[in-house]
């Protein structure tokens, strides 16, 4: 961002940046929840389903559905149970918000534009997305419910349960591009080379196929949706943590949802596709076309995150928890061996 | 007074007062929610201090996975949601003599040891320094943390699995 | 910034988790008050490893970290278990051992 | 107090609200009877898809709620439930009556355990007649409960007064049956 | 037997959960009430659950919220009353409920309704089974988590519900059948377009094959759980598919025959698992088999009127009648007696799952709670048919 | 990366986080204008598929307990790990061979974990 500047001759000062950075995010945050929204729960889903979705709302194709949401939720009631712990109650949704959204401020869009390209990037954004599971266990703590207690301990054991292996995945990563910065593992993967052919970079979805897959489970049991979605199961606890939340206060725990699913394919594109990076292009062009790029391959990770969630039926918690703990660890242990070892040889 | 002083002052203060609340809340969810606010504070701490990769694993560790586990804790041993006032033994009195006796005893030793000393962050400590300094000078230290998890691990395990 | 500010604030926290640990009778408190005393101890390594250019404050504050790791661990374990034999997480029910 | 039971919203944010409201009825999952199949038929089958109007059914808790349809019958033990149910809902929430057993009792007009008429312990926005109605029915009932909230004053409905149609304006052209008087 | 023993126990699990709550609870378990609104209770089942963390200690159900007080009803109606009525009872196959009342009523006046009419009433309650079945093949992976079978499930439902539509006039509540026969005969073109569905419905069960059986997560969440024997079952009375999923060969449209079925050739599908796998297994394979049913019926349909000579209003002889039959939720029995009026003097009904869910206490207990929710789907009961 | 540039990144990702708590404020001070409060008598009694709450109110299984365990044991190996990936390169075989020992003698816990059934519902 600060160099995107100085290619256009200006010289900003840093306070307007920081105001420009902050709004970019806080304008993206709700942005990708609803392109997600509706693109692929409302739209994917129903023509998965042979139907049509929402196609009223708006006039083209119900366009308007979840913006109308939104407006609709400004205007609902805020009921706290009279049981609840107002406080916790109130304060919980805006903990998993904020554990969101901090995760955009590493994601590079282009060779310049970042808002902070911290030299423990991905590191960073793991820590702080592990904060979402206090989030949780107080929303469902202090609603009072017992569903929600349920919902928000299943929550948080499976939260931690997958952490690990979306932590582990990313080692082979850092192992292959030798830096934790974002920018510097988009570097990597584009001035890279595959058995000296460097015509497309080195995407690690080549070398570490094995991390990809195990990190897009692991995004898909963090993003709770299915078949990892026992939380927050309909069938089962209603609606798991999230039983008592009216109004806005919920709207902020489905827009962080939506908003974690968007950083963590943003961040497995990222880390495995290259991210904005696109054989070719380079230098300002990269700039301009650098958040397409990676907007194109976030929604490719997307869909496949949807594509699971709409097909198969959930885990139970112990089964959930088993894959976790005998297969994904043990499978992102070995990755990391394996990698060391290769890496260390060659 | 720079802008990492004041970033010092908000943080110490918002520490101290969190601290405070965490002994002496009459709820034991409360008390684990103020620690995290003590806890992120050490993190920021940290990341004045440019020792950015401890400040994030700090966050990762501490407030990722201890408190998950406290709070797990407070939740299997029956967290009520109201105060209880059956959390403070009677010596609340002393203890408060004891450590204020030793805050005056440990504020007055630093300020006549360190006076005006200054720490001066020169150099931002990512993780591969620490990679450096643990697997050329910590080696044993290294793999004796290991054991030091798996015992604690198996000895936890033990301790919490139900027979039956 | 001054070395002080630093060494001072940890031993605040520290001599606060001194007073929890005296004073509170619910088990997970008084594990809760030993971390604050054990990241009061970490805050004095990293300013001191800053201080003196030397990482191995750091290296030690992970360290200590991790042995927090381990502590509340068993600790836990050890409150579960009280709490499963006395239906109660006051540590001064725990005094069958007293004469 | 909020701006809008002291009539302080602009007429274009009043016709937004409406709209977005009008096209964000979430339902909740519930059904009671027989009707409940055909309103799961209108909101599952392909055929049908009620959410091509934005009546998502998505919570399965009456917290996160808009609209409640009262499938089928209701009866005596069950009515202390539906009305708590009800009022875990948020305001602004409407009512839509399905099938003429939350209508009036329907065929057990006569039995001893059925309540008659679900507007008895709740208010009602629209009634759809048929035992049970067509899928069709209840979508036709979900336009006409679309019609009334774009047309509708927030105020009274925010205060929770009854709101009376019928009156020259928006309904007239409405069969009678269809909406009825609504009280809170 | 031992089922006496454990009955036993899960009363008294039963009666220590109740106490429990007057007293506060002592140890680790709590109380959750899963209903009457809760999605997994399709409708208003009330299920109160003890729970040890996720694990059922003692499961009670709840019922009554859907009782409209069926039996007194039927004492003040006339007979073309009471089948308007019975429609309602388990309200996804409500042409199948109608045929034993009718059967009853029959029996007592001594009428036989021409073959047309029984070939075509054996059509139509084999499309209210298919229809019946569809429906929980798909709410069966919803309720396991799955969203999309249940969208085909209703997709394909709207196929048979159309015939049966064309044949009577009603989606839902045909009211189709009179003492003596039927109100009409099929329209023209029905026939050919049944066919032309029954390859569709094939079409659809293989689909759920594809969808469901085929897929790891659905195989481990319904495998193993909810296991019934077969002599258990029996014991609670737990009938249709669900028994013949524990391996009990017994089907009242062989074993007790009526309508057309003796001249039909079908396989009774049973399985030896007895769990909610197995269970819907048999019910998959009898949608298919309904099919084949239908198809073979619709070739062998006899010419001739759909109604016998009746009175214009009809008066039953005093007397009495106990019919049952194979329903797609079980077995539906109507005990009427007649004293001679326009209506009967008392209806008794055997209402299928009002004795599948009796077994729940004993089965819910001791699994967890994701598992309950698979049970639940799996027995597949409807609230209407166990309140009535 | 000099200690300015960095604290002034750092400070980005401060105002962030204040910016994202002054959006949730901002958001829901919004909403209270906008929004009505009608109470009712049932609308704040917690919600229990419609019947009276009853009985103790939660309590968490010791399950869970062990599961958040082995969560801490192995982030805390996952953090050690981390510098290490950084420099596999420069460290060479004998990082490699000491990580190794590192994991495997983490694993050999899960795999104890694992062996007393406590990965297990029972």
């Amino acid at each position: 961002m600060t160099a995107a500047a100085s290619t256009l001759a200006l010289e900003i000062p840093w306070g307007v940046l920081l105001g420009a950075k902050v709004m970019i995010i806080l304008t993206l945050l709700p942005l990708t929840a609803l392109i997600l929204g509706y693109v692929f729960l409302m739209k994917m889903m129903a023509h998965m389903q042979s139907r049509l979705g929402p196609m009223d709302p708006g006039g083209f194709h119900g366009w308007f559905q979840l913006i109308g949401d939104g407006i609709k939720f400004i205007q609902k009631e805020d009921v706290m149970p009279a049981d609840a712990d107002r406080r916790v109650f109130a304060l919980a949704p805006m903990i998993i918000l904020i554990s969101t959204f901090v995760v955009y401020a590493v994601i590079p869009a282009g060779p310049r534009l970042v808002v902070e390209d911290l030299e423990v990037g991905i590191f960073f954004a793991l820590a702080v997305s592990s904060l979402s599971v206090i989030g949780v266990l107080m929303a469902g703590w202090a609603s009072s419910n017992k569903f929600a207690l349920l919902g928000a301990l299943r929550a948080a054991g499976q939260l931690i349960a997958y952490e690990l292996p979306l932590v582990l995945a990313v080692v082979g990563v850092i192992m292959q591009a030798g830096t934790m910065s974002l920018q510097g593992i988009v570097g990597a993967q584009a001035n890279g080379e595959i058995f000296g052919w460097g015509a497309v970079g080195n995407p690690f979805v080549l070398t570490q196929a094995v991390g990809f897959v195990l990190f897009l489970a692991a995004a898909q049991a963090e993003l709770t949706q299915t078949p990892f979605d026992m939380p927050v199961a309909e069938s089962e606890l209603v609606a798991g943590y999230q039983v008592e939340y009216t109004g806005f206060r919920w709207l902020f725990f489905q827009m962080s949802e939506y908003a974690t699913a968007f950083a963590l394919a943003g961040i497995a594109a990222t880390l495995f596709l290259g991210g904005w990076y696109v054989p070719g292009v380079e230098g300002t062009a990269a700039d301009v076309l650098g958040p397409l790029v990676l907007f194109a391959k976030i929604m490719a990770i997307s869909f496949v995150i949807f594509w699971v969630r709409f097909t198969y039926p959930r885990f139970r918690e112990d089964q959930l928890q088993a894959m976790a703990w005998k297969y994904l660890i043990p499978l992102s242990l070995l990755n990391i061996l394996v990698t060391g070892i290769l890496k260390v040889v060659f | 007074m720079g802008p990492q002083n004041v970033a010092f002052g908000v943080i110490a203060a918002s520490m101290v007062l969190a601290a405070v609340r965490v002994v002496t809340t009459r709820n034991v969810v409360h008390a684990a929610l103020y620690l995290v606010v003590v806890l992120g504070g050490v993190a920021g701490l940290y990341v004045l201090l440019a020792a950015e990769f401890v400040a994030w694993a700090q966050v990762l560790i501490y407030i990722g996975a201890i408190l998950v586990l406290l709070l797990f804790g407070i939740m299997l041993t029956r967290a009520p949601l109201h105060a209880s006032s059956e959390l403070d033994n009677d010596q609340r009195w002393a203890a408060a003599i004891v450590s204020l006796g030793l805050v005056g005893l440990l504020v007055g030793l630093l300020a006549d040891t360190f006076g005006r000393q200054r720490v001066r962050p020169a150099q931002v400590f990512g993780g591969g320094e620490l990679a450096d300094s643990i697997f050329n000078d910590f080696l044993v230290p290294f793999e004796v943390v290991s054991m030091l998890l798996l015992a604690a691990l198996i000895g936890a395990v033990v301790l919490a699995r139900r027979d039956d | 910034m001054l070395l002080n500010q630093y060494l001072i604030l940890a031993a605040v926290l520290f001599c606060i988790g001194v007073y929890g640990v005296l004073a509170r009778r619910h088990a997970v408190l008084v594990l809760m008050s030993v971390e604050l005393m054990l990241n009061a101890v970490n805050v004095n390594l990293v300013a001191f490893s800053v201080h003196l250019r030397e990482i191995s404050g750091q290296v030690f504050a992970l360290f200590v970290i991790t042995v927090a790791a381990a502590e509340v661990g068993v600790g836990l374990a050890i409150v579960l278990l009280i709490y499963r034999n006395m239906a109660s997480p006051y540590l001064d029910r725990v005094d069958s051992m007293k004469g | 107090m909020g701006l809008v039971e002291q009539g302080k919203i602009p007429k274009p944010l009043t016709w937004l609200m409406n709209y977005s409201r009008k096209y964000s009825l979430w339902m909740y999952q519930w059904g009671l009877a027989c009707c409940a199949i055909e309103m799961g038929a209108a909101l599952a089958s392909p055929r049908y898809d009620m959410m091509r109007l934005g009546v998502i059914p998505f919570p399965a808790s009456p917290r996160q709620a808009d609209l409640i349809v009262v499938s089928g019958t209701l009866t005596d033990k069950m009515a202390p439930a539906l009305k708590r149910l009800y009022e875990q809902m948020p305001d602004p929430k409407y009512v839509i009556s399905m099938g003429s057993c939350a209508n009036c009792g329907g065929p057990y007009w006569d039995s001893y355990s059925v309540t008659k008429g679900v507007d008895q312990i709740i208010p009602v926005d629209v009634y759809i007649p048929g035992c049970p109605p067509r899928p069709e029915a209840l979508l036709q009932g979900v336009v006409l409960l679309q019609e009334r909230i774009q047309n509708e004053e927030m105020g009274p409905r925010w205060r929770g007064e009854p709101i009376i149609v019928g009156q020259p304006g928006a309904h007239d052209h409405l069969p009678e049956t269809a909406v009825a008087v609504s009280s809170a | 037997m031992a089922v006496t023993e454990q009955q036993q126990q899960a009363f008294i699990g039963k009666h220590l959960a109740e106490a429990q709550v007057a007293v506060e609870l002592q140890d680790e378990d709590m109380v959750l009430n899963i209903g009457p609104q809760h999605p997994a209770t399709h409708g208003t089942l009330r299920v109160v659950v003890k729970l040890d963390g996720e694990r059922v200690v003692a499961a009670d159900p709840v019922i009554g919220y859907m009782h409209r007080g069926y039996e007194k009803l039927t004492e003040y109606r006339s007979y073309p009353q009471v089948t308007t009525l019975i429609n309602r009872i388990d309200w996804l196959s409500s042409f199948a409920n109608e045929v034993p009342f009718i059967h009853a009523g029959e029996q007592i006046m001594g009428i036989e309704a021409p073959p047309r009419a029984v070939y075509i009433r054996t059509v139509l309650t084999e499309l209210s089974r298919i229809a019946t079945f569809l429906l929980f093949l798909g709410e069966m992976g919803a309720q396991v988590g799955a969203i999309t079978p249940v969208f085909y499930g209703f997709r394909d439902r709207e196929y048979v519900l159309n015939l049966i539509e064309a044949a009577t006039g009603g989606r839902f509540h045909p009211n189709f059948n009179r003492i003596g026969g039927l109100k009409d005969d099929v329209p023209a073109g029905w026939i050919a377009e049944t066919r032309r569905m029954m390859d569709k419905v094939f079409e659809s069960c293989d689909t759920f094959e594809n969808l469901l059986e085929g897929n790891e997560i659905f195989l481990a969440r319904t495998k193993g759980i909810g296991i019934i024997p077969g002599d258990v079952g029996k014991g609670y009375g737990v009938s249709g598919s669900n028994l013949r999923a524990s391996g009990v060969d017994w089907d009242l449209r062989r074993d007790a025959p009526y309508l057309a079925y003796p001249e039909v050739d079908f396989k009774v599908w049973t399985h030896p698992g007895g769990d909610s796998w197995s269970r819907y297994w048999v019910r998959l394979q009898e949608t298919r088999e309904a099919a084949r049913i239908v198809v073979d019926l619709l070739d062998r349909l006899p010419s001739g009127p759909v109604m016998a000579k009746v009175p214009r209003i009809i008066k039953v002889p005093p007397g009495e009648s106990w019919v049952r039959v194979e329903n797609p939720l079980g077995e539906m029995g109507y005990y009427v007696v007649s004293k001679g009026a326009t209506g009967p003097f008392r209806v008794k009904i055997r209402s299928a799952s009002f004795s599948n869910v009796s077994i729940l206490p004993w089965l819910l207990k001791g699994v967890y709670v994701p598992d309950l929710i698979t049970i639940l789907a799996s027995l597949y009961f409807i609230l209407g048919d166990i309140d009535r | 990366m000099s200690y300015s540039e960095y604290s002034q990144s750092y400070l980005t990702i401060a105002v962030l986080i204040g910016a994202g708590a002054g959006m949730f404020g901002l958001m829901l001070g919004l909403a209270r204008l906008v929004r009505p409060t009608r109470p009712q008598l049932d609308k704040y009694v917690t919600y229990e598929s419609g019947s009276d709450p009853i009985g103790g109110w939660g309590q968490a299984n010791v399950r869970y307990y062990i599961y958040a365990l082995l969560f801490v044991m192995f982030d805390v190996e996952a953090v050690f790990i981390f510098p290490w990936a950084l420099r596999v390169d420069s460290l060479g075989v004998f990082g490699l061979v000491e990580v190794g020992i590192f994991i495997v003698i983490l694993a050999l816990g899960l795999l104890y974990a694992w062996r007393k059934g406590v990965l297990r519902w029972v």
